[in-house]
């Protein structure tokens, strides 16, 4: 299986084999044996060359992170089956843009409406949460096409709040 | 003693005190919102009520409902915890008219120090050093007058502050009327009281504070001091004790004058002065505190009591089962308070599923949380989720000790300040114990330098990121080896289900 | 201070050396067998190698491929922990010959207190009081004159017994010839050495130890005692600091004494001497472990010391950071060992997976564990699982503090001690502090007693069984509304099973 | 949905209704409203009358528990579909036994092997964990029709290890 993983714009070329038991792992031009288990729901614990890492998976939204010793790494993993949809994706930078929540919270303020048109970074959506305010802002230079939710609505994480055209 | 008291918080705080009761042999009440049925202080309180939902005035502020359930259900006093109703003298009243005990001093002392105008008149009048400044409210004109005679820069401050509202620096004579104007509207606004004072401002002190503690008998004693300094917009992130700066002279002295304070005011059970400390070491009076804080751990490590235990012993009437000369530091004690916020993201909070919750232990490690795996944080309240404090000989040993406890400390689901904490515990004038108040301004500011070796542990991050992706194998050595079940398989396919309708969404 | 530092060993004292290592900046390196791949003490360390398969003799006894592993990475030196190769004087020399420190005395002293007819000798030389009795081994005969001398009743020892074995009480001289004979074949089977000595049985002493620190420049200090006096078959069960008999007098006695006997042996690093105290306080020489004991942290929480800090520091050559007058003694701590076994079917061991973990915590409370939910406790290995220690201001706080940590302490899927601690620890003797060594077996053969609203709890019990079976609703208030998620259930799922695989047995 | 539970050989007959949300429960002829969550898995937070109990939910092996604040209570609970089959099931005491495996371990010895007549509390096998060794014993008089495991094999907690007939 070969895996596409971005981090901080760099992007691995993670080659992974099962060996029986165990993995083989390509990345780069460097080929390794793999000691992985996994300890718990989302903590893998990894030997590679003798050293012990205790690696952690964490989602918060749509924002998915690995935590290896004390850093934070935000991961984005392209699978096999995704590979060339994603090329695609990639190369457009031109079609509809979501606004989605960070976090949970509470719709407090629509400050532009469907049809408006809006630049890149214009604030669109307040949302509140534990007494705090959070701007949402225009991904992208353009038109506001979809509201999907009125003030005061809850929001979760994740979820869709408007789009730009 | 009590033999039972309902605890009018939530969170950390409100499990604390079930602790404490517990250890006493008292029964304990908690109270609840609607979104707080599951929370860890209902689940571990001997007994639970609903009093409202989840808007804070609807519930954990709702006087009338409190003191009903407290009533039904025979509970002798009441402990407020820190935050909600505990400065509230008008709740304090109430407990007393319906013959409840409230778990703190008396209701004049709370409202002598309620208003920061009036305890800096009683305070100076007990000989408290206060920073030079008004010492009630003043008109525009005698601001300015009175800004001329201590020297700029000032502080235009509301009498009814806190928080950091109603405040406003002013580093020369032309800002400060319309300062002054905007911090009384603010104030009008707020406190719905416009009463402006002044003081002069003091460049980068150290906060550091004394906790107190008076019985009924009228004794008082200090139990050494505690270093707040690592602040955010006026919020303590890290306190310790003892204070680095602080000399056995200097903490007797500082000692004598908050003893002082609390007897001046007729200040009984557990209190806090807060004093600002400039850079030649003077301390100025800043404000007290008439409850319990947030960082009172760090006093109970270094002197070896338990202040809820001693809160409850003293507001049922007992005398302080010690005396000044009894009281020793020992070691060195740290806090760092954890909470559901995103530093990377302008501290913005971030409620939501505590998905994993890994938590340190070991030697010198204390966590006081109000949390657990698999509990929703809501997004009503405070983001406060638990406090981790450690214990070792000296400071450097506290440090080393903290940064090893917040190694082992993950929390999943939900974004933390965890990683903040490593920052500022390996800055070298946190570990010179440099630090004033803007100390953490300074550093969040700075740009935070590339971590040594990240290379090599971003390639570990990639290679454990496609192996979560391929559905890690799920064993623990021979004896280890269970089954992979489907519903423990959320995570990575949360993140397959990502990677999957991102490579379609522009289609 | 040494770069990298190799524990041979697992479990919770890995961890805790790994959790020094970590604070003092040293890489840890662990060292596992097959069946610990996935252990806590693997996950922990900066490095970790295989040694060998589950058997002890094939890995964390395999000397060669230790050594081999700690040649091979670099490590300075080598921390036994306590059990394996603690007290293996051949594995201390062998790590010099190899230039790898070992933590722990030079193995001179270890052999010395390794044999103990000689360690009896030694410590008879060097003034230290003993049970009376011979000091070396003997015949038949030698021993019936012996015993007469000393009056019955007497215990038949091996000299290189430990843990029980070889061990006799011998009320009447009747007796004496046939335990003899047996003690002396039990010993030439288990330690393939049939010395015997004997010493005058002491009824129902307290064992009480005292640690000692012996740096490599001739200082040794002793940090206070701890009462062991609560066993099961010659194993500890809970220990404390202070004990409750001991005075200020009698501490400073048998620290000197302890002092004097850990000097005439050579002894640096850490080292416990065990007394028995009978019921006149009268205290005699029981014998002296070369190692870290496992109750430990009962002598960190009331000295304020890091004793595996401070092992490291001697073992690198460096001087003991305080001396004698330095050491204080503040408050109370009470340890107890949790095991996975299950006391109401014989103590037997209870291996198996973890299937929840929920830990105690908060003011007072330290855990020193070296497992984690999920984790499959081996059936290889002692059945420890981890150490529950407290501390408070005194022993009646320190008590009620425990309960209220037992109370919180959880462990699902085996079976475990925890609600034994909690028949200790209510118990009037315990209470009292009234306990010697036949204290546990005493509880155990006596009945428990109805618990008072049981009953009622029945209820709750048979209402929650039902809820459990009924799938309960997964829910924690407005925003936990989680989903059911089909994994999960699989405790409520077991329990069908069995109900139904029950009814259709015997169709 | 009726409940059977039987607790230190007291049998209780829990009725649950579901109310909506929550849970009304009678139990004897008594009738609560049940204010219950389950705050994690195998833990209920249950308010009955105002008192809050946390119960956990613990099986080992074939054995299940519910531990109540302090107290563990063994429990064996029949649903609904398997009533009549119980009863059934109660009132034979003549059948085939089986010895199960109480916990992990290793079979060290076969003490009577098949077609030997073994009395009620016989020790039969011989199991070793942790360097402890456990007889398990007869269940009842009769002889002993099969055996499953050989010395020397790796057992699990729960497993059928011998009949006694």
């Amino acid at each position: 299986m070969i895996y596409e993983v971005t981090i901080a714009e760099k992007t691995y070329r993670v080659e992974l084999m099962r060996n029986g038991d165990r993995w083989n792992c390509r990345l780069g031009d460097r080929e390794w044996p793999l000691d992985v288990v996994s300890v718990q729901d989302g903590v893998l614990s990894l030997l590679l060359d003798g050293k012990s890492y205790e690696v952690k998976q964490e989602t918060v939204g749509t924002e998915a992170s690995v935590v290896v010793g004390l850093e934070r790494f935000s991961v984005s993993v392209q699978d096999p089956r995704s590979f060339r949809s994603r090329r695609r994706a990639g190369a457009s930078e031109q079609g509809v843009k979501k606004i989605t929540a960070p976090m949970p919270g509470k719709v407090v303020r629509i400050l532009a409406g469907i049809g408006a048109t809006v630049e890149a970074g214009q604030s669109v959506i307040v949302i509140e949460a534990m007494k705090m305010q959070n701007e949402l802002k225009a991904p992208k230079n353009g038109v506001i096409k979809k509201i999907n939710v009125a003030e005061g609505a809850a929001v979760e994480a994740g979820q869709s709040l408007a789009e730009v055209e | 003693m009590f033999k039972k008291v309902l605890i009018a918080n939530r969170g950390e705080i409100a499990v604390r005190v079930i602790r404490a009761c517990r250890e006493m042999g008292i029964a304990s009440v908690a109270i609840f919102s609607d979104v707080d049925r599951g929370a860890l202080h209902v689940t571990q309180a001997d007994e639970a009520y609903l009093v409202g939902p989840a808007p804070a005035r609807e519930s954990y502020l709702n006087v009338a409902k409190i003191l009903a359930v407290a009533r039904c259900c025979g509970a002798e006093a009441i402990h407020p915890g820190y935050g909600f109703l505990s400065e509230n003298a008008k709740f304090a009243r109430a407990c007393a008219e319906a013959g409840i005990k409230f778990v703190g001093p008396a209701p004049s002392a709370m409202e002598l120090m309620g208003s920061k105008t009036r305890a800096r008149t009683a305070m100076q009048a007990a000989g408290v050093p206060m920073v030079p400044g008004s010492a009630r409210g003043l008109s525009v004109a005698e601001a300015e007058e009175m800004a001329a005679k201590v020297g700029f820069p000032v502080m235009i401050k509301a009498a009814a502050g806190g928080g950091g509202k109603g405040m406003r620096l002013v580093k020369t004579p032309a800002e400060l009327k319309s300062s002054f104007e905007t911090a009384q509207s603010e104030a009008l606004r707020s406190f719905n009281d416009g009463e402006i004072y002044l003081e002069k401002f003091i460049e980068n002190p150290r906060h550091i504070e004394i906790q107190v503690l008076g019985d009924e008998h009228g004794n008082v004693v200090y139990l050494g001091e505690r270093e707040c300094s690592v602040q955010r917009r006026h919020q303590k992130v890290i306190e310790e004790a003892p204070s680095a700066i602080m000399d056995e002279d200097m903490r007797q002295r500082m000692g004598a004058v908050a003893v002082q304070a609390a007897r001046s005011a007729g200040y009984t059970n557990a209190g806090t002065i807060e004093f600002l400390v400039d850079a030649q070491r003077n301390f100025y009076f800043l404000e007290m505190n008439t409850r319990l804080q947030v960082e009172h751990p760090v006093t109970e490590l270094v002197t070896g009591l338990d202040l809820v235990h001693l809160q409850l012993r003293i507001a049922c009437g007992e005398k302080l089962p010690f005396r000044q000369e009894d009281v020793g530091l020992r070691g060195h004690a740290i806090e760092c308070r954890i909470y559901a916020e995103d530093p990377e993201n302008n501290f913005f909070p971030s409620p939501g599923k505590i998905t994993k919750l890994l938590r340190p232990s070991g030697p010198g490690v204390r966590e006081d949380s109000g949390v657990y795996e698999g509990w929703t944080v809501p997004l009503d309240y405070d983001p406060m989720l638990s406090k981790l404090i450690v214990y070792a000989a000296n400071r450097t040993m506290a440090i080393a000790r903290m940064r090893r406890a917040l190694d082992e400390y993950f929390v999943g689901g939900i974004k933390t300040n965890l990683l903040l904490f490593r920052r500022i515990l390996e800055h070298p004038d946190f570990v010179a114990a440099r630090i004033d108040t803007g100390f953490l301004d300074r550093l969040l500011a700075a740009k935070p330098g590339p971590a040594s070796g990240t290379n090599s542990l971003a390639e570990v991050a990639a290679v454990s990121a496609a192996l979560f992706a391929a559905v890690a194998p799920q064993k623990n050595g021979r004896n280890g080896g269970s089954k992979t079940e489907d519903g423990k398989r959320s995570g990575v396919s949360a993140w397959k289900r990502a990677a999957r309708s991102e490579g379609v969404r522009d289609k």
